[in-house]
């Protein structure tokens, strides 16, 4: 064929470039609004650790930790949505798997922090694969229903079993000693903890992106937009969903394992629905697909949730007012706008296409 | 009849019809050519009415189209068979043949049943397969579906995209024939194809197309235009 | 300086619409303590946090109300799971809670808190006045159970069945529909089938209206009903028509309870909030004077303090004496059997609270 | 010459029922070794159901499909892909919200070994090697960044082969790749696929009897499910049958 | 065992019956609009309450029960409209719209939900039975109304399945839902077809919102209790079949009503998923594929 198929298209081509490192520097453009986003991100919440530390504040730095917990809640929705495009409406379970293995591990085993860490990763892994293998079977919107009710079925389940506190909870979790060898703090001290939880959501973070840019993270994209298309490449696009869900349901359930060290309790509740839909909200209000976004949104929703619970009653009514603000006027999230806008500025600087 | 005037429109980033002009009277087979990509679908499209971000203007009788519904630019009289065939999946052939009768109002029953047999006659493959849903035709059958499901209608203008890809010798040669049956009957016709050479035998006037632009425009019976058009659209 | 009252009451989900009688009941004590004087001479603010029956939520807003708004003491939780969350924050930040309305025996049980109140009876307490009552009403009483699969539903009736077979009732069958189940009607066969001569239910809200209501649809009308507090408050009542008439339950509260400080409550309630006052109602509005009456005694709101003084504390509740018990934290009171006529509840017989209560389980301190 | 060693692909007895219809009926067919085989025959014969049967797409009610000496009837697509079997598809299949690039490179990083796909991009260069070879040789230089969806039908038709080809496939199975091109790009993909044809095994379904005749060394044709005649371009043109089956009076 | 079938197992299959009919009647607004739109429609539940809610206040100011089950159902249609126009339509060229819509029509639900706490407050209420008592046919007893119900059901199902599949009005619809542009070419006014598939789903919602009331009575929070057994009945059918969302809801409820006689109540639930789960492995777009699909 032609060497220069440029008869259908007036744009010069870069001198001498090849595709591949074309290819190569959109991608990065691309990513940069994204990762200054997430430097500022990181940054920022160092220093509000500091600065409200020293000012030895304890519920916003708390509520600040909560809001870094649900972000990762959020993080596992974007694996599965942004990157799999996988809808999942019931995140929260694995979230509460992990609680409650946190909480009986922490009750009745032994206070410390790595096993629950552990733990908890074994059980994101167990249910993973287990609701996994239930749901990828379903696609689209199926998918979202099954997850659903995967997770409405095993709340009830707990929520009836006496021998996990039914519908009352376990309370009464003690308060870990979180020790890294040369630095070590306890649950209750809303600095010292929130540094914990900073650090390993930034650790989550900065592995989810590195297995973006990995040929899984875009196999998991091509099962995004074209699953069928995949096996005739020799994909196994349910393999690769499969793997998908459970590291999103292992993400969750870290999450989950810290939020009993947090809050000192487990409920039924952590699994409902609301919890799922508010890990979605997070995500859309930060932006599908651009990992960062999920832990602005988060912030941002807890924040707004404390604020709007005690001006009026009629929450509901403006969380769903939010959430559709969001999906028609902003269905790319704050970060996905900032992606877009970046992206345009180069565009147009090299030209643009036919 | 129709009148394209200074038509641009944009995909995104991409300016795609960057000024297109074109003129179709009544009774006419206009041939649109050119390599892949410069902009032909677009332009069709536009006329149907289904892409809105479209600046310039396209008025079909005197009156000015852009920008209409597609089901109102249908109800004037212009009918379209797009590249990709657009058959309803979840409808039998049958079904989405008398979908076609809907381009027309206000005919009888009669003219209506009329009309499916007519259809039916000119694609007997379809009559066998009446029961069958759309997409599990065959790439040709689907073809053959496609302009049968417009031609159920009793539109003025036609345009017709790449009517012939896929199908066998036998049944482009039918597709032909057809087509300057139409043209016979005094529909006019825009017509895109790849197959130069054949669609040469029914175009009145024939347009060479580069880069969103009409480039050449001819008479369809002058050696000299043809000629000029295969050199245009070969580069 | 003000005294600051933190509330929590559930204003969305399914607790909502006790949530809106605890608001005026609370509303209503504060404005007349203030116009009182005030606790000390200092007045009453009450600060509202939205609980939604959400313990992850209602946590993360007791906080705030400790942390942030300061306040000195809190009330007004529904949820049981909720309350026992919330009462482990109140425990680390050393501040105190009392519920008006959980009644899951765990609060002054095995979960006690030496943080945690409880000013209204426990389910325990109901289920062994209505045992009490049931064991007059019919010698060998065949009893049908009816209640909502979770752990509330299904602990209610055992309480209930343990103490009416200690008293010689027998079991006719035993039935758990799935919490907030549309349709009741499929229990019916075997519920006909049994012939029972009582049916207890355990459920509550709209479980209780579509359960009544479709009894009566199917004409099963011939057995009595019982059931506990929570089955047929004013919340639902309107919905059942007269579904309910005759249903009888156990309580310490009836607008009918004959008590001066009853009369002028029960007149101010429904004019404030539009409906009868009912239980929750009253023990809300009482808590506020039991709080008062802490601070009172202790001539501070320092928690330690308060708590020394809230144990054993006797105060006057809407109807009648209450005494909390410094064991458990559960306040005891007299309870009745109460029936359901027209719209009100009307006592039928007087249990006495200490034989209600049962004996103190908490081992905490 | 006819050793079964050059046998890559082979069916017997292939059939397949839709309902009452007998879709493809016990086609035998055997593709050496090399070289382009093709198949035609009229619209509905059958061509792209037998095609679907072999790439593991549907199921055959009977019959057998063997890939060089091994039976793969039933062998999940994947595994074939793997195993040297790729296809384009007659109806544009690509991933639209994809660049032109990353459809290449995702087709060429699938056959890399599990192991390597948890190591970031930057070191898989053999598929991007590939992909970039590819992008030049379809003259998709220009559009390498444009989203899959973005190109025109023939733009795309091409890029359908070529992603096809990245799975580095010992047999290529093309279902009307000309389908929609343009005169002089239908006779640059014909030259293509005849340099194609010196590396690997392709299999044609192709209605432009012009490149058929001129590209492939056997042909087979399918009408109504059947095989009706298969040899050697020129002999089938002179068959009667396929006459009136296929040609019509062009 | 006799006394069994007659007394117990035969009552339980009957009250599963009307209960059935009750349920694809709400499904069947949720299958349409999913198969016609591609929407899932989280809000229909609470379309679902707002109709139980108009009935309520219908009968409240007077009108007749037979008026206004007539009445909701109109009062439905413009709720449908607006929505479809003012926020469907909205995200409806995403490439995601599933998605967008999906979470779109959660926000509404709880706009819904809130809403009609704040007017009708947060306690259940019922409108009285319009035909109480019943008939006892060999010592079984069948209410009056629930027998009603299931022919009236049954009317409108089939009603409407005659509407989509035998009418070419129906194939307009179908054809407008698969392929938006090419129906408009072919003279489908393809946006009003939008409009009124999503109203007609809406007031199916209300429709079955005031006929269960005087059963299962009134309540904010009554559209998501009853969506989830909604939902998992047009799963199990066929998103979008309208034949897969009757046969699933007789079927799950005769289940449902069986397995809580002889295992227990609890199970149920669980036994409803597990049927979901069961039929996905097998049938991942459920017995019934989309609507139009057969
Ligand atoms: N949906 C779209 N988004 C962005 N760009 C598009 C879109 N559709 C087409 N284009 C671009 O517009 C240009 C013209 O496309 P068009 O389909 O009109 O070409 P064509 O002349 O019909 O070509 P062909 O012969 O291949 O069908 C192409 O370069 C294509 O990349
Ligand atoms: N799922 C199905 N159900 C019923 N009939 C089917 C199905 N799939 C294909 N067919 C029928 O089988 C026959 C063969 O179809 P196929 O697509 O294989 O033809 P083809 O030879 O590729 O034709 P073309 O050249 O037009 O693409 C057609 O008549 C078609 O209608
Ligand atoms: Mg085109
Ligand atoms: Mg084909």
């Amino acid at each position: 064929m032609a060497d220069d198929g440029s008869v259908t298209t007036s744009a010069p081509r870069s001198a001498g470039a090849t595709a591949a490192v074309r290819a190569y520097a959109q991608e990065r453009i691309e990513w940069r609004a994204l990762n200054i986003a997430s430097i500022v991100f990181f940054a920022g919440a160092v220093a509000f650790g500091v600065a409200y530390g020293l000012k030895g504040d304890t519920f916003y730095l708390r509520l600040a930790t909560e809001a870094l917990i649900f972000g990762a809640v959020a993080l596992s929705v974007d694996i599965l949505l942004g990157f799999a495009g996988l809808l999942s409406l019931g995140q929260a379970l694995y979230f509460g798997l992990g609680a409650y293995a946190g909480a009986l591990v922490l009750k009745q085993v032994s206070e410390s922090f790595w096993l629950v860490m552990g733990v908890s990763i074994l059980v994101g892994v167990l249910s993973g694969l287990i609701g996994g293998l239930i749901a990828i079977r379903a696609r689209g919107v199926y998918f979202a229903l099954i997850t659903y009710g995967l997770a409405q079925i095993v709340a009830k389940v707990i929520y009836n079993t006496r021998e996990l506190g039914a519908s009352d909870g376990i309370t009464g979790i003690p308060i870990v000693n979180v020790s890294f060898g040369f630095w070590q703090t306890k649950a209750d001290n809303p600095a010292g903890f929130f540094f914990v939880v900073l650090a390993v959501i930034a650790i989550i973070y900065l592995g989810l992106l590195y297995l973006s840019g990995t040929p899984f993270g875009r196999a998991l994209s091509g099962v995004r937009i074209n699953e069928n298309r995949m096996p005739f490449l020799g994909y196994r696009p349910d393999r690769l969903k499969l793997a998908a869900f459970v590291l999103a349901s292992t993400i969750a359930s870290i999450a989950g394992g810290l939020y009993p060290m947090l809050r000192g309790f487990v409920s039924p509740e952590l699994m409902y629905f609301d919890a799922s839909t508010n890990a979605i909200v997070a995500t859309m209000i930060g932006g599908t697909g651009t990992l960062i976004g999920p832990l602005y949104g988060s912030v941002i929703l807890v924040f707004l949730k404390s604020m709007i619970g005690t001006i009026t009653t009629h929450q509901i009514m403006v969380i769903g007012a939010l959430f559709m603000i969001v999906v028609i006027f902003f269905p790319r999230g704050l970060l996905g706008y900032l992606r877009e806008i970046v992206v345009a500025r180069s565009r147009t600087k090299d030209g643009g296409g036919p | 009849m129709l009148e394209i005037r200074d038509l641009h429109s944009h995909y995104g980033f991409s300016h795609v019809l960057q000024g297109v002009n074109l003129t179709l009277r009544p009774g006419e087979c206009v041939g649109l050519f050119g390599r892949n990509g410069v902009g032909k679908t677009t332009t069709m499209r536009a006329i149907a009415g289904w892409i809105k971000q479209i600046s310039g203007s396209i008025t079909y009788n005197g009156q000015e189209i852009g920008g209409l519904a597609s089901n109102a630019i249908c109800r004037l009289g212009i009918g379209f068979v797009p590249e990709d065939r657009r058959i309803f999946p979840g409808l039998t052939v049958e079904e989405n043949l008398k979908l076609g009768l809907m381009q027309t109002a206000g005919r009888s029953g009669a003219q209506e049943a009329a009309a499916l047999e007519r259809a039916y006659d000119l694609f007997p493959r379809l009559k066998q397969r009446y029961r069958q849903m759309g997409t599990t035709l065959s790439g040709g059958e689907q073809q053959m579906l496609a302009i049968a499901r417009v031609l159920v209608g009793d539109q003025k203008l036609l345009l017709i995209d790449e009517p012939t890809e896929g199908l066998a010798p036998q049944i482009v040669d039918e597709i032909f024939a057809i087509m300057r049956k139409l043209k016979s009957e005094g529909h006019a016709i825009l017509l895109v194809e790849q197959n130069v050479k054949r669609a040469l035998d029914i175009t009145d006037r024939i347009c060479a197309m580069e880069r969103g632009r009409i480039i050449l425009e001819g008479d369809g019976n002058s050696q000299a235009d043809r000629d000029a058009l295969m050199k245009a659209i070969a580069v | 300086q003000d005294i600051k009252v933190g509330a929590l009451p559930p204003f969305t989900g399914p607790f909502a619409s006790i949530g809106q009688v605890i608001k005026v009941a609370l509303d209503m004590r504060a404005a007349e303590i203030n116009a009182a004087g005030g606790i000390m001479g200092r007045k009453v603010v009450l600060v509202y946090e939205d609980g939604e029956s959400n313990p992850a939520t209602a946590t993360q807003r007791a906080e705030k109300l400790f942390q942030v708004d300061k306040v000195d003491f809190l009330t007004g939780t529904v949820h049981s799971g909720l309350t026992l969350a919330v009462g482990q924050v109140a425990e680390r930040n050393n501040r105190l809670l009392a519920t008006t309305v959980s009644f899951s025996n765990a609060i002054t049980g095995d979960r006690c808190s030496p943080n945690v109140f409880r000013v209204n009876p426990s389910a325990g307490m109901q289920a062994s006045a209505l045992a009490l009552w049931a064991a007059d009403f019919k010698k060998g009483a065949k009893v049908y159970y009816l209640g909502p699969d979770y752990e509330m539903g299904r602990s209610t009736i055992a309480e209930f069945k343990k103490e009416a077979e200690k008293l010689g009732a027998t079991t006719a069958g035993e039935v758990y529909a799935p919490l907030g189940a549309k349709d009741y009607s499929q229990f019916f066969g075997q519920m006909r089938a049994a012939r029972p001569d009582v049916l207890y239910m355990s459920t509550g809200g709209t479980d209780s209206v579509r359960l009544l209501s479709q009894l009566k649809e199917y004409g099963l009308t011939n057995m009595k009903l019982i059931g506990n507090s929570a089955a047929v408050t004013s919340d639902n009542l309107d919905a059942m028509g007269n579904a309910a008439e005759g249903f009888i339950t156990s309580g310490n509260y009836s607008t009918l309870i004959d008590t001066p400080a009853n009369k002028v409550f029960a007149e101010k309630f429904k004019a404030a909030a539009k409906i009868e006052a009912n239980l929750y109602a009253a023990d809300t509005y009482t808590v506020l004077d039991f709080y008062k009456a802490a601070v009172e005694k202790a001539g501070s709101v320092d928690a330690d303090k308060v708590r020394a003084a809230m144990r054993g504390l006797a105060w006057d509740g809407v109807a009648g004496k209450k005494v909390m018990r410094a064991g458990d934290h559960q306040a005891i009171q007299d309870m009745y059997a109460l029936e359901l006529k027209g719209k009100t509840y009307h006592p039928l017989a007087k249990v006495d609270g200490e034989k209600a209560a049962g004996p103190d389980l908490c081992t905490k301190w | 010459m006819s050793s079964a060693d050059d046998i890559v692909l082979e069916t017997r007895g292939l059939s397949v029922n839709f309902g009452g219809l007998r879709a493809v009926d016990n086609v035998d067919i055997a593709v050496r070794r090399g070289g382009i085989t093709s198949i035609i025959g009229p619209n509905g014969a059958g061509k792209s159901t037998f095609y679907n049967l072999v790439t593991g797409a549907i199921r055959p009610t009977a019959g057998k499909v063997f890939l060089e000496g091994r039976e793969i009837t039933g062998t999940p697509t994947h595994k074939l892909s793997a195993m040297g079997l790729s296809r384009s598809f007659q109806i544009t299949n690509l991933f639209p919200q994809s660049t032109v690039f990353e459809n290449l490179r995702l087709a060429a990083h699938a056959l890399e070994p599990w192991s390597l796909s948890l190591l970031p991009v930057g070191r898989a260069k053999r598929a991007e090697a590939k992909a970039e070879a590819l992008v030049e040789r379809f003259g998709l230089g220009s559009k390498a960044t444009e989203m899959a969806g973005h190109l025109s039908h023939g733009e795309q038709r091409r890029l359908e082969i070529a992603v096809a080809l990245a799975c580095d496939p010992k047999i290529l199975i093309l279902d009307e790749p000309t389908q929609g091109m343009s005169h002089t790009d239908t006779e640059e993909a014909s030259r293509m696929v005849r340099d194609l044809s010196k590396e690997i095994t392709i299999v044609l379904i192709e209605h432009d009897i012009d490149i058929v005749m001129d590209l492939s060394h056997t042909v087979v044709v399918l009408a109504q499910g059947r095989k009706l005649a298969e040899g050697p371009p020129a002999a089938v043109r002179a068959n009667k049958d396929v006459q009136t089956a296929y040609f019509g009076a062009h | 065992m006799l006394d069994y079938m007659q007394f117990v197992l035969a009552p339980q299959m009957l009250n599963g019956f009307a209960f059935g009919i009750a349920i694809v009647l709400m499904a069947l607004g949720l299958t349409i609009i999913f198969g016609l739109l591609d929407v899932i429609n989280m809000s229909h539940g609470e379309f679902f309450a707002i109709g139980a809610y108009a009935g309520v206040v219908l009968l409240a100011s007077g009108v007749n029960f037979w008026v206004a089950v007539a009445l909701v159902p109109l009062l439905m249609l413009p709720v449908g409209v607006l929505t479809e126009r003012l926020l469907v339509r909205q995200v409806f060229d995403s490439a995601d719209r599933h998605t967008l819509t999906l979470l779109l029509t959660l926000g509404l639900s709880m706009i819904f939900y809130d809403g009609l706490k704040m007017v009708f407050g947060p306690n259940p209420l019922r409108p009285d039975n319009p035909i109480p008592g019943g008939i006892e046919v060999a010592g079984v007893f069948l209410p009056a109304y629930r027998m009603f119900l299931i022919f009236l059901g049954a009317a409108i199902i089939a009603a409407v399945w005659a509407i989509i599949y035998k009418t070419s009005l129906g194939a307009m619809i179908r054809a407008a839902a698969f392929d938006r542009n090419m129906a408009s070419s072919l003279g489908v006014p393809v946006s009003a077809v939008y409009s009124a598939t999503f109203a007609f789903g809406t007031a199916l919602a209300g429709l079955a919102g005031i006929l269960l009331a005087p059963i299962f009575s009134v309540f904010p929070t009554m559209g998501h209790e009853f969506i989830v057994i909604a939902f998992t009945v047009v799963i199990v059918g066929g998103m979008g079949s309208i034949k897969g969302a009757v046969l699933a809801g007789l079927l799950l409820t005769q289940v449902q009503a069986i397995a809580s006689l002889i295992i227990s109540p609890v199970w149920t639930d669980p036994i409803l998923f597990g049927i979901m789960v069961l039929v996905l492995m097998f049938r991942p777009q459920g017995l019934f594929g989309r609507l139009g699909h057969g």
